[in-house]
């Protein structure tokens, strides 16, 4: 009951971060709501007893990717000047629900046909840190070991795209 | 006679085009290069010519499989049909280089391909192959046109590219459905021709790769209404160029037609024979009748080209023997006579700068050698009998009367509407008297004359004693009934409102 | 175990010798010509590698370690090769291209080795998230390369369209792999399998909705209709041998994984049979009408490619789930590589300092200039039309043939019209490069003979493909 | 109970596609981005939940990294336009057309 | 029953091979050296006289044979045999060819001998006894042709050779055009002659294609396609043989030099109809009907000439009409079934008919190629030779007695009578007196009176010995030629009749006497009332008559050729021309330039499309997606 709770109070919140997210005008508003949203996630991902990724959201996501892109927002120091004039916004904003609406209807009727399920907290440390680190190394190696290429491409193209580069030798 | 005879004839011409267009070499050695190879193709033909059995199936195999998992092959063979096109080609082909002397490298180069290609194209007894040189084919003649045409060659030349190919692509897809069939029947794959005749077609799939081959052959040949290309290709391409258009493309047309659609879609064909050899018939008296009002004596022959190349398709939509075999008779005759007066067209136009009949005239006091020529060949090919012409149209209408009266009746007609043009044009060309451009017009000179003169002779031999080349061919074409007897029983059908002539085949 | 080690060596050898040459790069002395080099011997000694890899049937790759996340075929394999190939010729293009642009630094080279080990991976991985990761890590090097010139802002444009395109198709895949874990309980290629032999594919609603957004992930990537519209800009702003390893490498890898996540079963592979039918026609035609438009010569090639996805789409829905070898979509990838990549090195060193020349007019009377080079793009634009006898040709009958054996008929016949249509921009060219007197001299010096000297290899490519068509 | 998860999810998905088909926002786009991978991340933990095989949080980590590792390399592109035209409007960048 | 004999080949032989030399030196040496005159006319009469000598031969080895046998065939080669159609270059002698075979190389070789004078300083000297050969080798070969379709090949030589030497002058444009008037309607008959073939082909072809063969088979043939046949074949009979109604060639085929009026339009080539008919008989005999219209357009297109040529201003325009109209006899005999009868004034025919043409040929001659009788008068003082042989050969052509023309037309009148074909009997008489008028009205205004112009008279003189005496040789066969059928009543015993009964299957009326007398006495009356009215009107010398009314139609000759042109010519060009210039841009090409045009509309309109917002592209996307889930949601159970 008080689980039941929690999630309608997360839920709302995420929602409405993530509605903050698309009508606010200036990104770091924007950044901000979605925060919120971020970490309600996390809050939910605890409800459903996955608590190594309720930390993980926190730390990873609210923490450090939020952090970062809000750094670069300060850092681009950023003139209303800068901002597009969205005019338009609220036109698209619609336009875009009606469009999207029959991609959502069509997952809910996805969700509506599978059977329902209570979501009580599991015990046995169930989605715990050794748990899955276990699974992670035994089954998920290969995906784990990818993942590093993958950092080090997003390094070099940040240095690449972003930081000093001597001119050709 | 070695075997790979086929081979050599083949790919000496295009291997020789090849390394022209891949080496720095100066125009005359290109000349000379391509004289020398189209005589030792020319040698060679000969030779397999009189090693020519006329056993009516094909001979001089080579059977080499290439694409195993789809039973493609390089499969090549020459049957009584295909001989004479061959030879039409080893035959005709040398004079161009007598006669052009100053072209471009690439001129003699791209010649030398596409005659190794249209070799291909009438040897292939592999559809894939006959369609892979069926397209070869196409390109240097692409090149010719784009590069040494006329003024107006570009729109000439993308017409005629993108015509043909629109065409031969259908023709792909009918080729394919047709080994795939073959695979469904029979459970392995092949895609050689004589192993074609055995499936048996039916319902809506079958009409529509029939048409897939059909609108191929028709875009080549040119059947009507699909010739519109033809009038300014042949007008703006440079002589040569028209000269191999004319005289063996379209005619592998035909041949594709004779190869692939008779004996292969026996049913759709009886079905539509008459509406193809009505197509045939108007498309003669249309171009005919259009090359009456032409002032430009190329675009003219172009339009009478056109007019033949209908009675010729008509021959093989008649569906009985005479027919059939005076088509390839004439698409034989057809070769020498236009493809020589399309060569005239070109010295004409070379020595007097103008290809507008009103600028000649009295061109026979001047040169009357040339003069002489010109009529024999016009003669062939108005169809006076002694010269080629006349066997092939004889037995063509001759046919076209027994398959169905009124497509005979029509087809006679040739011999009037070819005549009235051609007599006009001669007219104004040849007689009257000479003007400012025809002042000082040379004769042709001796080495020219020589070369014309075989051609000249084998208008008339073909003419006058026709049988040694008949017999060649008959048996080829007393097969292509005997095999599939759908197509005669068929035949009275189409025949409803002849005068009750039913002689039956044998 | 030594087997599954040779079978992994070419992935190893790549996306060491990646890591190598960026640690490599840091040092002044290595030059970009070095870089070039070293990537282009890290491709040529893994494709060799790849070569001699003998394999029968589907292994999976250190079964108990990876727990069979990586399996490779003979399809894999042929696919490795044509990725490895691609990097190679881009490798040695690029050599020449940076002599006449100059914003090239070394690490340009451990990003094509980078991407090349993330398609390699798409090749082999049979788990949807290591799919996605590799996916991630082959756009991710793309996106880099593609924005590679800093300096202009046509390629900064060119890398925020496709980040943003991609990064938003990515979401629709994970979005696509979480609905299939949930209906399955795993994300292993092989487990969905067993699940939809079970279950039929129609049965579990949940699996139509993963798999969805799945196809819609892998069709953006390959850039059908209506996830075109990005390609044509994209190539276009990235520079010359970019655009042709994306249109290369890329493809082949994201048609690979493609193949391999349709093939599962038999009802998957039903049950889209009808949508990848009208995709891929509309993708054929949309394609082509784009193409006929352009004037730019990289815009058209970008169209074609999209025509060409056509092409592969009809392969696709021809494959028979039962015994799939791939051999059809492997061969037409090799012939269009091929083409597609002689084709972009050519440009790679015909383009002039900043890719002056980028229009049809701007190639006006090539032939005059330069006579090999403009048979030799000649060769490559028929192989592309499918005019026998080149590979592209081969290609084409190959796809047909299996489109109409396994009853495809329309397709079949829609797959000929829409090339008869792409005739006419294919000749374009043609006419005029050869048509045309030309404008201009093009006389720049060729500084490095590396590109011409891959256009001729690729010619013969073109040519040998399709005389002796090894049919895996 | 499981379904509201779900749904929930399914909603912050087609927010997050709201977000990037109706803003101009660079910025805003890529956190609509971040916004659907999180809908997905959602969706793997409920339904591990549902199987209750923690596979779904090792795939759910899996993205986050794919996220970060996206994020990192987007706002250095962001950088580099704000760098050329010092606008984050993506409509300022529409030089390719046609 | 028929024998082989190796020398029927050569008689075509000769001639053609000396067309082909004489060629040869001609086209070489025409632009340089000339070579003397005499050599081409000695190697050009080389060929005719010897086929005349082999005629000779061949006319007494058919004689040496039993009447019911005289076949004499030679099958040099076979020609083209494809499946049941196989056709020999054979050559067949019988009573009726080599009846035919005598006078046309008889008369060829005069003509030839003839025109060495008359061609004297032509530049085209050799060129112009090449074509005289060549003519004359097709015409044997059509004689010979002992199939169809080898008389085809000499029946459309003789057509082209007529083309050739009509535009001999070649400078003129009304010359050529005329040449291809002639080649051009001799096309549209010989197409019917084509298409008759191959009827009779598939009707009884199957099992060989010669006469003899079709004789035997021919009671296999459906009367229907008998019908056809003979019709069709008649219509090639007309586009050779002038008739009605493609006659218009021939008074324009005067064009040519007068020799070549006299042997193709005279004496030989026009005569083919009648004899492929006379070939045929086998076949016309069995069909009434067919036979009563090739009789009915013999004797109107005979009306209608003799109508012509009594207004006629051009002395050879004048023979032509009357050839035309002797034409229209011979048809009238052979649709009669009177072959030996037509076949017999085919024979006189030549006689007289090429005697008057020479003659005007030496007339036009000796006034430096005057041709309008207006211009001439009283020029039988100063040609008496000329004068002379021209009566007698005007004599012959108006019916005479005895002149061969009478016997000859008679003949005609008589069987048609004895048939019970009245009308044409009345027409034939009519025209009799008709053909009378307007040959004398022709000798009176020539040779009569006084001269007209003076000056020209002056200069006319007697022409040389080579062109006399062929002319007294022809006056003598015009004489007498007569007699060799010299009919019972007048105590013959119709030896041409006899001698052709082998190779024609005709039965001959036995009509009483007393139809005879009245067949003679009225032929005979019309003559004399012919000649009455013509020695009246122009005996003493006449001026030029202005024609008005219907002379003046009839001068005009009806417009014919002009309504041809209106209806025949123009649209025929109006039509190529529209094909050419409407039809084939906007109807037949239409489809093609409107793909190419859709396509080019496309492929902006997609352009457009591409817009280059990143966002819009993501809706796209989108908008695709939406779709598709709107499809699958259908789908979800």
């Amino acid at each position: 009951m008080f689980a039941d709770g929690l999630f309608i109070g997360f839920a709302i919140l995420s929602v409405l971060g993530a509605v903050g997210l698309v009508l606010f005008r200036h990104p770091m508003n924007g950044a901000m709501s979605f925060v919120v949203t971020l970490i309600s996630l996390a809050g939910l991902y605890a409800l459903l007893s996955a608590k190594l990724i309720f930390a993980l959201q926190l730390i990873v996501y609210a923490g450090a990717i939020m952090s970062l892109i809000v750094f670069i927002i300060m850092f681009l120091n950023i003139q209303p000047s800068d901002l597009p004039k969205e005019e338009t916004k609220l036109f698209y904003i619609l336009g875009g629900g009606i469009v999207v609406l029959p991609i959502g209807l069509f997952l809910a009727k996805i969700v509506k046909s599978m059977p329902e399920r209570s979501t009580e907290i599991i015990g046995n440390n169930f989605g715990g840190v050794k748990e899955v680190g276990l699974l992670l190394f035994r089954d998920w190696l290969v995906p784990f070991e990818i993942v590093s290429i993958l950092l080090l491409v997003s390094l070099v193209g940040a240095v690449i795209l972003a930081g000093k580069r001597g001119t050709i030798k | 006679m070695f075997e790979h005879v086929l081979s050599v004839i083949i790919f000496l011409p295009i291997l020789a085009g090849l390394l022209l267009l891949a080496t720095p070499a100066s125009r005359t050695i290109a000349r000379f290069t391509g004289l020398i190879v189209s005589l030792a193709v020319l040698v060679l033909s000969i030779d397999l010519y009189a090693g020519f059995k006329a056993t009516g199936y094909l001979e001089f195999v080579e059977n080499i499989p290439w694409i195993e998992s789809l039973g493609v092959s390089y499969y090549l063979g020459v049957d009584g049909i295909s001989l004479f096109i061959l030879m039409a080609g080893s035959v005709l082909l040398p004079m161009v280089y007598f006669i052009f002397a100053t072209k471009e490298k690439g001129y003699y180069a791209n010649l030398l391909i596409v005659q190794g290609a249209m070799a291909g194209a009438v040897c292939a007894a592999d559809m894939v192959l006959f369609y892979i040189f069926w397209e070869v084919m196409l390109l240097p003649v692409f090149f010719m046109l784009g590069l040494y045409g006329g003024p107006k060659r570009l729109p000439a030349t993308l017409k005629i590219t993108l015509y043909t190919i629109a065409g031969s692509l259908l023709m792909l897809a009918a080729i394919i459905y047709l080994g795939v069939s073959y695979h469904a029947q029979f459970n392995e794959w092949n895609f050689a021709m004589d192993k074609m005749a055995q499936l048996n077609l039916s319902g809506r799939v079958a009409a529509i790769a029939f048409f897939g081959f059909m609108i191929a052959f028709a875009i080549k040949i040119p059947l009507f209404p699909f010739h519109t290309w033809l009038p300014d290709a042949y007008t703006e391409a440079p002589t040569a160029a028209t000269f191999v258009l004319s005289a063996i493309m379209a005619k592998i047309g035909v041949y594709g037609v004779i190869r692939f659609v008779v004996p292969v879609f026996d049913l759709e064909f009886a079905r539509f024979a008459i509406l193809l050899a009505y197509s045939g018939v108007i498309g003669m008296m249309y171009c005919g009748l259009a090359a009456i009002t032409q002032k430009d004596f190329k675009r003219m022959l172009a339009f009478s080209s056109a007019s033949h190349m209908g009675v010729i398709a008509l021959g093989v939509f008649c569906m009985n023997l005479q027919a059939l075999t005076g088509s390839i008779y004439q698409i034989v005759a057809h070769a020498t006579s236009t493809g020589v007066l399309f060569l005239f067209a070109g010295i004409l136009e070379e020595r007097t700068n103008t290809r507008t009949i009103e600028d000649l005239g009295g061109i026979a006091a001047k040169a009357p050698v040339f003069a002489v020529y010109f009529a024999i060949a016009m003669l062939a090919s108005v169809g006076l009998p002694g010269t080629s012409g006349f066997i092939g149209e004889f037995m063509i209408i001759l046919g076209a009367v027994k398959f169905n009266t009124v497509i005979g009746v029509l087809a006679g007609t040739t011999l009037i509407i070819g005549v009235c043009y051609m007599l006009w044009m001669f007219q104004r060309v040849f007689f009257e008297k000479s003007t400012a451009r025809t002042e000082n017009f040379k004769d042709l000179s001796l080495i020219e004359g020589l070369a014309f003169l075989p051609v000249i002779i084998l208008i008339i031999v073909m003419g006058i004693y026709p049988h040694p080349f008949l017999s060649k061919i008959t048996p080829a074409t007393a097969l292509q009934f005997s095999q599939p007897q759908a197509i005669i029983t068929h035949a009275p059908a189409t025949n409803a409102q002849d005068f009750g002539l039913t002689i039956e085949q044998k | 175990m030594t087997n599954d080690l040779m079978l992994l060596m070419p992935l190893i050898i790549v996306g060491a010798g990646a890591i190598l040459l960026m640690i490599a790069a840091t040092y002044d002395k290595f030059t970009h010509e070095l870089a070039a080099f070293g990537s282009a011997g890290i491709f040529a000694l893994a494709f060799l590698v790849q070569l001699s890899a003998c394999i029968s049937g589907n292994v999976a790759l250190f079964s108990e370690a990876f727990n069979g996340l990586l399996v490779v075929s003979s399809f894999s394999k042929a696919a490795g090769l044509i990725i490895l190939a691609c990097g190679f010729f881009t490798a040695m293009s690029s050599l020449s291209y940076f002599k006449q642009n100059f914003f090239c630094s070394s690490e340009y080279y451990s990003l094509t080795a980078f991407a090349a080990s993330g398609m390699l991976l798409l090749t082999m991985a049979q788990e949807l998230i290591s799919v996605f990761i590799a996916l991630e890590i082959m756009s991710l090097a793309i996106y880099i390369l593609v924005g590679y010139d800093r300096k202009n802002v046509i390629s900064t444009e060119a890398v925020l369209k496709y980040l943003m395109l991609g990064a938003f198709a990515g979401a629709f895949f994970t979005m696509g792999s979480a609905f299939v874990y949930g209906a399955v309980g795993s994300t292993k290629f092989v487990k969905i399998g067993q699940f939809l032999a079970a279950n039929g594919f129609l049965q579990s609603s949940l699996m139509i909705g993963g798999a969805f957004f799945i196809l819609v992930a892998f069709l953006f990537k390959a850039a059908a209709f209506p996830f075109h519209a990005w390609v044509v800009d994209v190539y276009d702003g990235a520079s010359v041998p970019v655009t042709g390893y994306m249109a290369t490498g890329l493809k082949t890898a994201i048609f690979a994984v493609f193949a391999n996540f349709l093939v599962l079963d038999d009802t998957l592979h039903k049950g889209w049979i009808n949508y990848l039918f009208y995709i891929a026609v509309l993708t054929m035609f949309v394609g082509n009408l784009i193409a006929i438009g352009q004037q730019s010569l990289k815009r058209m090639l970008a169209a074609s490619g999209i025509v060409h996805s056509g092409y592969l789409l009809i392969a696709l829905v021809a494959v028979s789930t039962s015994e799939f070898t791939g051999s059809v979509i492997a061969y037409y990838l090799a012939a269009y590589a091929a083409s597609t990549l002689g084709i972009f090195t050519a440009l790679s060193y015909l383009g002039g300092s900043g890719e002056a020349r980028k229009t049809f007019e701007d190639f006006k009377g090539l032939a005059k200039m330069r006579p090999y080079s403009a048979a030799a793009i000649s060769i490559f634009l028929l192989s592309m039309a499918g005019i026998p006898p080149t590979a592209g040709f081969m290609g084409k009958f190959y796809i047909i043939t299996s489109a109409i054996d396994s009853g495809q008929v329309t397709l079949a016949v829609l797959g000929i019209v829409s090339s008869i249509i792409s005739m006419w921009y294919y000749l374009r060219l043609i006419i005029n490069m050869y048509f045309y007197e030309a404008e201009e001299q093009f006389n720049e010096p060729v500084l490095s003979s590396y590109a011409p000297v891959c256009t001729f290899v690729l010619v013969i490519c073109v040519f040998a493909i399709s005389l002796y068509p090894i049919v895996i | 109970m499981i379904h509201s998860y779900l749904y929930l999810s399914i909603i912050l998905f087609c927010l997050g596609i709201v977000g990037v088909i109706s803003r101009r926002n660079v910025f805003t786009v890529f956190m609509s981005i971040e916004l659907m991978l999180n809908a997905a991340n959602l969706a793997f933990i409920a339904f591990s939940r549902v199987h209750e095989s923690m596979d779904g949080h090792v795939l759910a980590m899996m993205v986050m990294a794919v996220a970060a590792a996206e994020a990192a390399l987007a706002l250095a592109v962001v950088i580099l336009l704000h760098k050329h035209k010092s606008k984050l409007d993506t409509n300022v960048f529409s030089l390719l057309k046609g | 029953m028929e024998q082989s004999v190796t020398y029927l080949g050569l008689i075509p032989l000769f001639p053609l091979l000396g067309s082909v030399f004489i060629g040869l030196l001609h086209v070489f040496t025409c632009n340089k050296t000339k070579l003397p005159e005499k050599l081409y006319g000695i190697l050009a009469c080389i060929g005719p006289v010897l086929s005349f000598v082999l005629a000779l031969k061949v006319f007494f080895a058919l004689k040496g044979l039993p009447a019911a046998d005289r076949f004499l065939s030679h099958k040099a080669f076979t020609w083209f045999s494809v499946g049941e159609l196989h056709i020999d270059m054979g050559f067949l002698a019988d009573p009726l060819s080599c009846l035919m075979l005598l006078f046309v190389t008889f008369i060829g070789s005069l003509i030839h001998i003839y025109s060495i004078g008359y061609m004297g300083g032509d530049k085209n000297y050799g060129k112009f006894f090449a074509y005289m050969n060549l003519f004359l080798g097709s015409m044997l070969v059509l004689v010979l042709g002992d199939s169809p379709v080898v008389m085809f090949v000499g029946w459309e030589g003789v057509g082209l050779c007529s083309y050739l030497l009509i535009s001999f002058y070649s400078e003129d444009r009304s010359n050529v055009l005329a040449g291809n008037k002639a080649f051009i309607v001799n096309r549209i008959g010989d197409l019917g002659f084509v298409l008759g073939m191959s009827f009779l082909f598939w009707g009884i072809g199957a099992n060989g294609f010669d006469y003899l063969s079709l004789k035997a088979n021919v009671q296999h043939l459906e009367p229907t396609i008998a019908l056809v046949v003979c019709l069709l074949l008649f219509v090639g009979a007309t586009g050779k043989s002038a008739q009605i109604p493609l006659y218009v060639w021939l008074p324009d085929a005067m064009a040519g030099p007068t020799p070549v009026s006299a042997l193709i339009h005279a004496a030989t080539m026009v005569t083919a109809g009648v004899y492929m008919v006379a070939r045929f008989s086998f076949l016309y005999a069995g069909v009434e009907l067919a036979g009563s219209i090739v009789a009915w357009i013999g004797i109107l297109t005979a009306l209608l000439a003799a109508i012509f040529g009594m207004f006629q201003e051009d002395i050879k325009k004048v023979l032509a009409y009357s050839t035309v109209s002797q034409l229209g006899y011979m048809f009238a005999g052979v649709g009669v079934a009177a072959y030996s009868a037509g076949i017999f004034h085919v024979f006189t025919h030549a006689f007289f008919k090429a005697l008057l043409f020479l003659g005007a040929g030496s007339v036009i001659y000796a006034l430096h190629h005057e041709q309008n009788i207006w211009k001439m008068g009283g020029l039988k003082s100063k040609m008496p030779k000329t004068y002379l042989t021209m009566v007698v050969g005007a004599f012959a052509l108006a019916g005479c007695p005895p002149f061969s023309g009478f016997f000859s037309k008679d003949e005609i009148l008589y069987s048609a009578l004895a048939t019970g074909h009245y009308g044409i009997w009345a027409v034939g008489v009519l025209v009799a007196g008709m053909t009378a008028y307007y040959t004398f009205r022709m000798i009176f205004v020539v040779f009569h009176g006084e001269p007209r112009d003076q000056h020209a008279f002056d200069h006319a003189h007697e022409a040389p010995a080579v062109m006399t005496v062929p002319l007294i040789i022809l006056a003598v066969g015009a004489l007498f030629a007569g007699f060799l059928n010299l009919p019972a009543i007048f105590g013959g015993n119709q030896m041409v009749t006899h001698w052709l009964a082998p190779s024609l299957t005709e039965h001959h009326p036995h009509a009483s006497v007393f139809v005879e007398i009245i067949a003679i006495g009225a032929s005979i009356a019309a003559f004399a009332i012919g000649i009455k009215i013509a020695y009246a009107k122009f005996g003493h010398g006449a001026s030029a008559p202005s024609y008005t009314g219907f002379a003046d139609f009839a001068y005009h000759k009806f417009y014919v050729d002009e309504v041809y042109n209106a209806v025949i010519v123009q649209p025929y060009k109006a039509i190529g021309s529209s094909i050419w210039k409407v039809i084939e841009p906007n109807v037949t090409d239409a489809p093609v330039q409107g793909v190419s045009k859709l396509y080019t509309v496309l492929g902006t309109a997609f352009k457009v499309l591409q817009v280059g917002y990143v966002r819009v592209y993501a809706i796209y996307m989108v908008l695709g997606l939406s779709l598709m889930s709107l499809f699958l949601s259908q789908s979800l159970n």
